[in-house]
């Protein structure tokens, strides 16, 4: 599309890196997404990671499957090669390209429904096979691009735009993937900002399998506990109407709180989202106390947030398949192919 | 008694119990024939089970070197009590059984020759490890048929050395059953036997080897440095050899780290999506499946279609439909390769006929899906990939050169104005590619599935999608000049009657063509190898009047193709269809053949 | 100023942006079209996006009932700044452009009326609440062209009520919004536009509903109790119809409960299976997805179609390949479902060209898959599926009873002496099945897509799995014969050229049979509706010199089938294609033809 | 296969239930798995178990993906259907089967390849939805059927018959199934008949999904760690031919143990197996103790047997659903067509 929607997020501060690039240096194209939508402020988050980490950005490739979430990659980093690929799949991709040439960073960046349904087969082998990329579940708890069903990773009884209820337990990937020995695995919130550029970093300069699950509230189809407040008007009308089709214009919803500490932050449907901030004292390298911790904050409806889990120490997967450290895709011809004199031995063999 | 009389001329069949060891055997037999300079085709028949079960191993030797199957057994080694049913049955009038006489039998036929050797009897006595008395009845067999055949037994004892080099201690046991047949036979049956090995030349610039085995090694000499597959029989040992053979030919000097990658994937729509992320990134990448995992890598295809990126695949056929007959071999995922994912699509398939030309139809496959940036499908079967065949030795040229096709480099990005991935400059239908990370600012592209204009921008603007469609199809016309040529059995057209064929076909129909022609009917024939078809495909089509196409499925796939692609009137293409699992047989066709000709039904059915 | 002039035939487009509401306004207001008597066909344009990128809605209303879409815009809406550009350049010369005057504009052409409403204004001067001054622009310019069009304001003041019953206090403000727009029109333009809507009756009997709300309808009536799904355009209204129906029509009385059971799986592979496992187990189960469900769904197609288990999967077909245009319509995937999955396969297809035949159709395809035992699967299109069509009203005959096909209940096993689950009784190739926990020791069998045979036990018997699958191509003849014949627009052949056509392409067909016939071409047209094709089928191709057959695809694939299947010349059939994910029009159609037959190649490319 | 290579397993003890069945009506076709596979020995548990439970056989429904592990069902209850499906996707089949009536009894037989790898998507899935099905895995850490690849199951660093080593670590499904709310979950080994059949029998009176990991040695690609012992003299002779196919006959591996003690099991190729029951006083309705025992165990190298977690008063996917009672597929056109009368309403709502 090339109508122009939003402006283009100007930044005030247009200092320069290490490599004396700008933010805007950083930048993709104009987000099509909603306004407001939390997957927008992610986008701005790896912008604003990738300024501070000094990347060149080039030498980043971003994947994705297909989803809001997964065209957020067309919005970030514009000089990077993208791909987006089918529904669910991501990490196949992912996993050839990075052992075609692992010199490149891999942000792979995929949606709840992306990655909890229909990908989740993908996402835990690639996370078991400890892929060295930085995976982002942009998780809003809904289908957003095909209008607000539930996704795997909602919450048991939240209702739907609709007043549907969902009937079944969520899905937790950050668990999950401590257990299928991911070796960084942490928590977060799109409108965090302060806690996500961190992570974000953190996450990129890991070598192994990164996941980060963050939550990013879908203005659209929003997908907590229905709490009837503001929003009631707009909802009732759509119910109404036989094609619910109004998206009323939203703002980014943010926060910001200490270590140690929780945080209720509104969501666009009036709802409340309880976040808690794992504490300045927390170890993060212990898979069982990791998990442990996040089932206690599930039972008492409360999302653990920050790093929850890494092993600064783990093998990526080029280590252990012992791949050649020069890239695959720039051996030669004179590197690759054993030439006419290996073929004397192998036919003398087969005789 | 009646006793078949032949010398370098007749089929074996062994009858063994799954499991039991006795394939490693049977193979040594087949190539101890080969090393006598005689062609064999050895089949293994075997159950989709992995122990317990009956499985047969085939093996034609022919000095003419026709390597199709055969009907009808010469001699049949009869191991297995539970098939003598119909191992007797099939065995032809004079022919010989061999079994194990430690429970004699009566067979009720009077017109074989029945030889018994006392195997469990004989191994009891001499090995005393109850795993070792089991084993070695296999070798012991071996040897037997070695001395009834008139074979040099020194041929049997260098392959055991060959075979345990590095495991000496087991050559001694292994050689001593050897022995322990052959000198029975000698004290039993000193010239009984009227089918004889006789020494030859007829092997000479031949190997013995399978399709499988072949197309893996072509892969590391074409450049592949990913494999990403997920087990499934028969393709199972494609991906196995490329393992193999990397390991030997791929270790770097000094560090010695891989300069490949080898990935059990989870699944077939895992092995596909790797396979088109290493090809994105600009490694040569490949996956090995077969009917099932087709079909789930369809929605993959699909997108590697649309969005341009190579990939090889093969798929080694299998019986269909569905999970089907896992060992038994078919030629049916014609259409289901050819057309593979929803939405307008069309796929270049190659299509080798022997392991010769399965390892330089890989080292091709890569070249062209570089070159046409789209998948290649290599159409094996079961027949081809997991049996050993005598082939042409493999041959390559070190003047070749990878084709990587239409990539830009750092240094051309900096001479362009502005790069469009799919613009069609060169007007041939395949544009330009950069791979990631090349330059620092230009040559950055969104790869997508989604519709996208020649700039690789998401677009809904209907025409746009549909220039960039109609440009595949331009796409599609060059791959036809470019894929591997159809192979005539003549230098020109001379009758009005052609034969069509392709793949493991290949072996059985030269032999149909050598009987045809004694008949005294003048045929011509062309062997397919590859899809879309190219200008001599139509020509040779155009110049006769009745065409038959022979293939290994139910509903002539190949013939579908033809007349979907090629507008040829259907009624000239007359289908011979073989489709019970057996790969086909010279006769078999030329009877179809013969009673289309004649107006009588065929009697093979 | 030249100004259209017409009554009840002119096409309408609004142009508004994503997510603001503006699709339910004009769906109303092409409601209150057909309420007025008059046939339309109102098609939304949308971006595969949910809120802020241009959207349009296109609503072509015609008294004679032409529902196809048709070039050249009569009457802009044009509500979208962004898409100014492109609204301008569609709309005819004398035609009229509406706009939010609240920011005045010149659009810069002479030949056209333009028409301003300050709807911001005035909505911010009615409303308060922020986003009622959003979403009330909408229903104003509704009320603006139901004075301008001279329609009756209180059509939609009842169907404002209707739409709002249970939620009354959201009445007020709509019909407020709505009255806005019409004083407005009323004040500055009245007897201004020469376009009018006056009131007719040639909507007796007719209803305006979408393709997916009919086949989720004819589900429930066809006696679907079970229906797993994943959610894809534009497939997913279908789904939701059902569950929809569902909700409303099959509550049990006393207990509140389900006779249904409606599931979101995981994936479309899933969605498949759970299909098929409720199908072997004797409910009537379906799924609905488009193109890229299909692709993953095809091993599982493969499984349904060997082992015989009745499915129904609806393709609402969308532009391909791959990804591809999510919301744009095209009939691309026939040869993905004629032929899905490896081996040879044949699936029956059915081809429903209006919401009425989707809603008998969808009931037919469960009696076929029961009585077939084979997956049903019935192909519509984005324009079918998702837009509104004024289509003849649904109909039931309370007499007919469902077919379940061949089930043997616990008596007639009872009474047999061996049951064999795919034995050919009845030389139809439709063998007997038992639904599982039928009879205590009799009719247990083990459903399979390995190699099996006429009584479901495993076999690697070449011969017999050959027999299997002659089988199926008896049954696949046995279908030729139940599937729905095709529709002929004349009752005996009179022309030596033909128009083959199917699916959507319907309603603009019928337009340019109507323009062939003034300009005195004599044609006959065959609509197809099912594959296998049938008797009358071929006999209509025989009957025919020349046959045009159009298609919204690249590549011909109906063309394609045909000549796979019947052995048809194919230099007789002409292919008409169209595939930039816009309807089909009937002026298209007819320069094609007008075309071919003068030898000029035709303007519309 | 016609051809019958093993005797059928006679029962001593011919007595009968109190349907008046014996145990060998509740047989099913002769096996035709390797000599000694565990697969073989969860048949015989699950004949037991139908046995002792008075099932009537033709109330049950055997369903199976691919694999040695899913031909397994054709080894048991001969008068049940059965649906040996596609690989890795049972468990669907089985969802769609129990929603069309609900009054059967479901049992679904699988590997470790088929549910861990291929079939990972489908098991998490069909757990999350709380389906009313035991499942088992027969868990022998390889894909036997394809001829001894590692599975993901295997564990960490184990060697294969050709002697490769595994990779990656292993993915528990026990924990998995618990953390995605399956109702019943326990593990076992497929020579501990004592544990096995109460286990089972439990299970299949379970409401909800029922979980059965089953250690179940392969004796053909034995997946333990290499300890060279016996075996070795066929594993080097395997190794030196080109096509290793020599499976030496072996004999069911048993244990018996007690409640809180551990048990050391010889495998076929000599390595041992350590096993550990949980003990009695051991309270399986906490999740989060049940996942921090298990992964405890997992770190000291051992297997944590029994019943590790159930919820007894958990819903059923038919009741999350609300489904009638009767079951959907014995519903007549009366209760299931709404009729002409009803389509009048509709026609008019849509005029
Ligand atoms: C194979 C396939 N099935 C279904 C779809 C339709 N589809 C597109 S996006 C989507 C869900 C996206 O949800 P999520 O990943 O959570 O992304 P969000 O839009 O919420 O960011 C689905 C089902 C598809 N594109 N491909
Ligand atoms: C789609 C597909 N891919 C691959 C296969 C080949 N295949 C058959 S069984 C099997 C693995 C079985 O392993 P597991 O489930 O652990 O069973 P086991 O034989 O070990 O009991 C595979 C990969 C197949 N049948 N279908
Ligand atoms: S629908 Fe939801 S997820 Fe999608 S762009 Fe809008 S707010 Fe974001
Ligand atoms: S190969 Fe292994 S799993 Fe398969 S039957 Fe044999 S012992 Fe059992
Ligand atoms: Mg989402
Ligand atoms: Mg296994």
């Amino acid at each position: 599309m090339t109508y122009i929607t939003k402006p283009i997020n100007h930044h005030p501060r247009l200092e320069s890196n290490k490599l004396g690039l700008t933010r805007r240096d950083y930048e993709g194209s104009v987000s099509t997404l909603c306004a407001g939508c939390g997957h927008d402020s992610i986008s701005a988050a790896i912008v604003e990671a990738c300024f501070q980490l000094n990347i060149e950005a080039y030498r980043v490739a971003k994947l994705s499957g297909i989803g809001c979430s997964s065209k957020a990659p067309a919005y970030f980093l514009n000089q990077s090669h993208g791909f987006n690929s089918v529904h669910g799949r991501m990490p196949s991709i992912a996993t050839g390209a990075a052992m075609a040439n692992h010199e490149l960073l891999y942000l792979g960046v995929s949606g709840d429904g992306d990655t909890a349904s229909i990908g989740i087969g993908q996402f835990i082998h690639c996370a078991r096979r400890q892929l060295n990329m930085t995976y982002f579940v942009e998780n809003n708890g809904t289908y957003g691009l095909t209008k607000g069903q539930f996704s795997a990773t909602n919450d048991l009884e939240s209702k739907s735009k609709y007043g549907d209820e969902n009937l079944f337990p969520a899905i937790d990937l950050p668990s999950m993937a401590i257990q299928l020995g991911a070796s960084f695995v942490a928590r977060s919130f799109s409108g965090d900002r302060d806690q996500l550029v961190p992570l974000i970093k953190a996450a990129m300069c890991h070598k192994g399998f990164s996941l980060l699950d963050i939550i990013s509230p879908c203005v659209t189809f929003n997908n907590h506990n229905t709490s009837t407040k503001s929003y009631d008007y707009i909802r009732e009308h759509n119910e109404a109407l036989s094609k619910p089709d109004f998206v009323p214009l939203g703002k980014e919803i943010t926060t910001s709180y200490e270590p140690g500490e929780s945080s209720e932050v509104s969501l666009h449907d009036g709802s409340t989202l309880s976040l808690t901030k794992l504490a300045l004292d927390y170890d993060p390298t212990d898979k069982i106390i990791a998990i442990k911790k996040i089932q206690e904050s599930q039972r008492d409806g409360k999302v653990l947030t920050g790093l929850l889990y890494a092993d600064p120490s783990a093998k990526d997967l080029k280590e252990i398949l012992n791949i050649t450290d020069q890239p695959l895709n720039t051996l030669t011809q004179e590197q690759l192919c054993p030439g006419k004199s290996a073929l004397k031995d192998i036919n003398d063999n087969l005789k | 008694m009646k006793k078949i009389s032949s010398i370098n001329d007749f089929v074996i069949k062994f009858a063994n119990v799954n499991g039991s060891g006795s394939a490693s055997a049977n193979q040594m037999f087949a190539k101890g024939v080969f090393r006598s300079g005689i062609p064999v085709s050895p089949k293994n028949i075997f159950p989709s089970n992995i122990q317990g079960l009956p499985t047969w191993f085939e093996v034609r030797v022919n000095e003419k070197g026709y390597l199709g199957r055969r009907e009808g057994i010469d001699i049949s080694v009869a191991m297995n009590p539970q098939s003598y049913g119909d191992d007797i049955k099939e065995l032809k009038s004079g022919g010989y059984l061999i079994y194990d006489s430690s429970w004699k039998r009566d067979f009720g036929r009077e017109d074989i020759n029945v030889l018994g050797i006392p195997l469990t009897e004989l191994c009891v006595n001499e090995f005393s490890n109850p795993k070792q008395r089991l084993l070695f009845k296999n070798l012991g067999y071996v040897g037997f048929l070695a001395s009834l055949l008139k074979m040099d037994k020194d041929i049997y004892i260098s392959l055991i050395n060959e075979q345990f080099r590095g495991k000496e201690k087991l050559i001694e046991p292994n050689v001593k059953a050897l022995e322990i047949g052959y000198s029975y036979a000698e004290e039993n049956f000193k010239d009984f036997c009227d089918i004889q090995v006789n020494k030859s030349n007829k092997t000479e610039g031949l190997i013995l080897t399978s399709g499988n085995d072949a197309a893996g090694l072509g892969c590391v000499y074409g450049g592949a440095t990913f494999c990403a597959w997920y087990p499934i029989t028969p393709s199972t040992s494609l991906a196995e050899s490329y393992s193999d053979y990397s390991e030997k030919l791929r270790i770097e000097i000094g560090t010695d780290k891989n300069k490949f990658a080898f990935i059990q994937a989870e699944d077939e729509l895992a092995a596909i999506g790797m396979t088109i992320g290493a090809n994105w990134n600009g490694a040569r990448g490949f996956t090995a499946t077969s009917g099932p995992g087709i079909s789930l890598m369809s929605e993959f295809i699909g997108l590697a279609y649309f969005a341009e990126v190579p990939s090889v695949i093969f798929d080694v056929q299998r019986g269909g439909p569905s999970t089907g007959m896992p060992t038994r071999t078919q030629q049916s995922d014609l259409l289901a390769c050819a057309y593979a994912s929803h939405g307008d699509t069309k796929h270049v398939l190659l299509i080798p006929s022997d392991p010769n030309e399965c390892f330089d139809f890989s080292i091709e496959a890569f070249d062209l899906a570089d070159r046409l940036q789209t998948p290649v499908i290599v159409l094996m079967d079961l027949d081809l990939g997991m049996n050993d065949w005598s082939t042409k030795e493999f041959d390559w040229d070190d003047t070749k050169e990878y084709d990587k096709g239409k990539v830009l480099s750092k240094e051309d990005l900096d001479g362009m104005e502005k790069f469009g991935r799919y613009l069609d400059v060169d007007g041939d239908g395949i544009p330009y590619r950069t791979y990631p990370g090349t330059h620092p600012n230009k040559g950055a592209y969104f790869t997508r599935g989604t519709s996208h204009d020649e700039y690789a921008r998401y677009t809904e603007d209907g025409d746009k999608n549909a220039e960039v469609l109609s440009r595949l199809l331009k796409k599609y016309q060059t791959a036809s000049e470019l894929v591997p040529k159809p192979v005539f059995n003549q230098e020109k057209s001379t009758s009005s009657i052609g034969i069509i064929y392709f793949g493991s076909t290949d072996c059985s129909m030269q032999e149909t063509l050598d009987q045809l022609d004694e008949e005294n009917l003048n045929v011509d024939a062309m062997r397919l190898r590859a899809f879309p078809f190219n200008l001599e495909v139509w020509e040779f089509i155009e110049d006769h009047d009745l065409l038959f196409i022979v293939e290994q499925n139910r509903d002539g796939q190949m013939r579908t193709l033809m007349m979907a692609e090629g507008g040829i009137i259907p009624d000239k293409l007359v289908s011979i269809l073989c489709f019970d699992g057996q790969p086909i047989t010279a006769s078999y066709i030329k009877n179809k053949i013969n009673a289309h000709l004649s107006g009588v039904p065929a009697k093979t059915a």
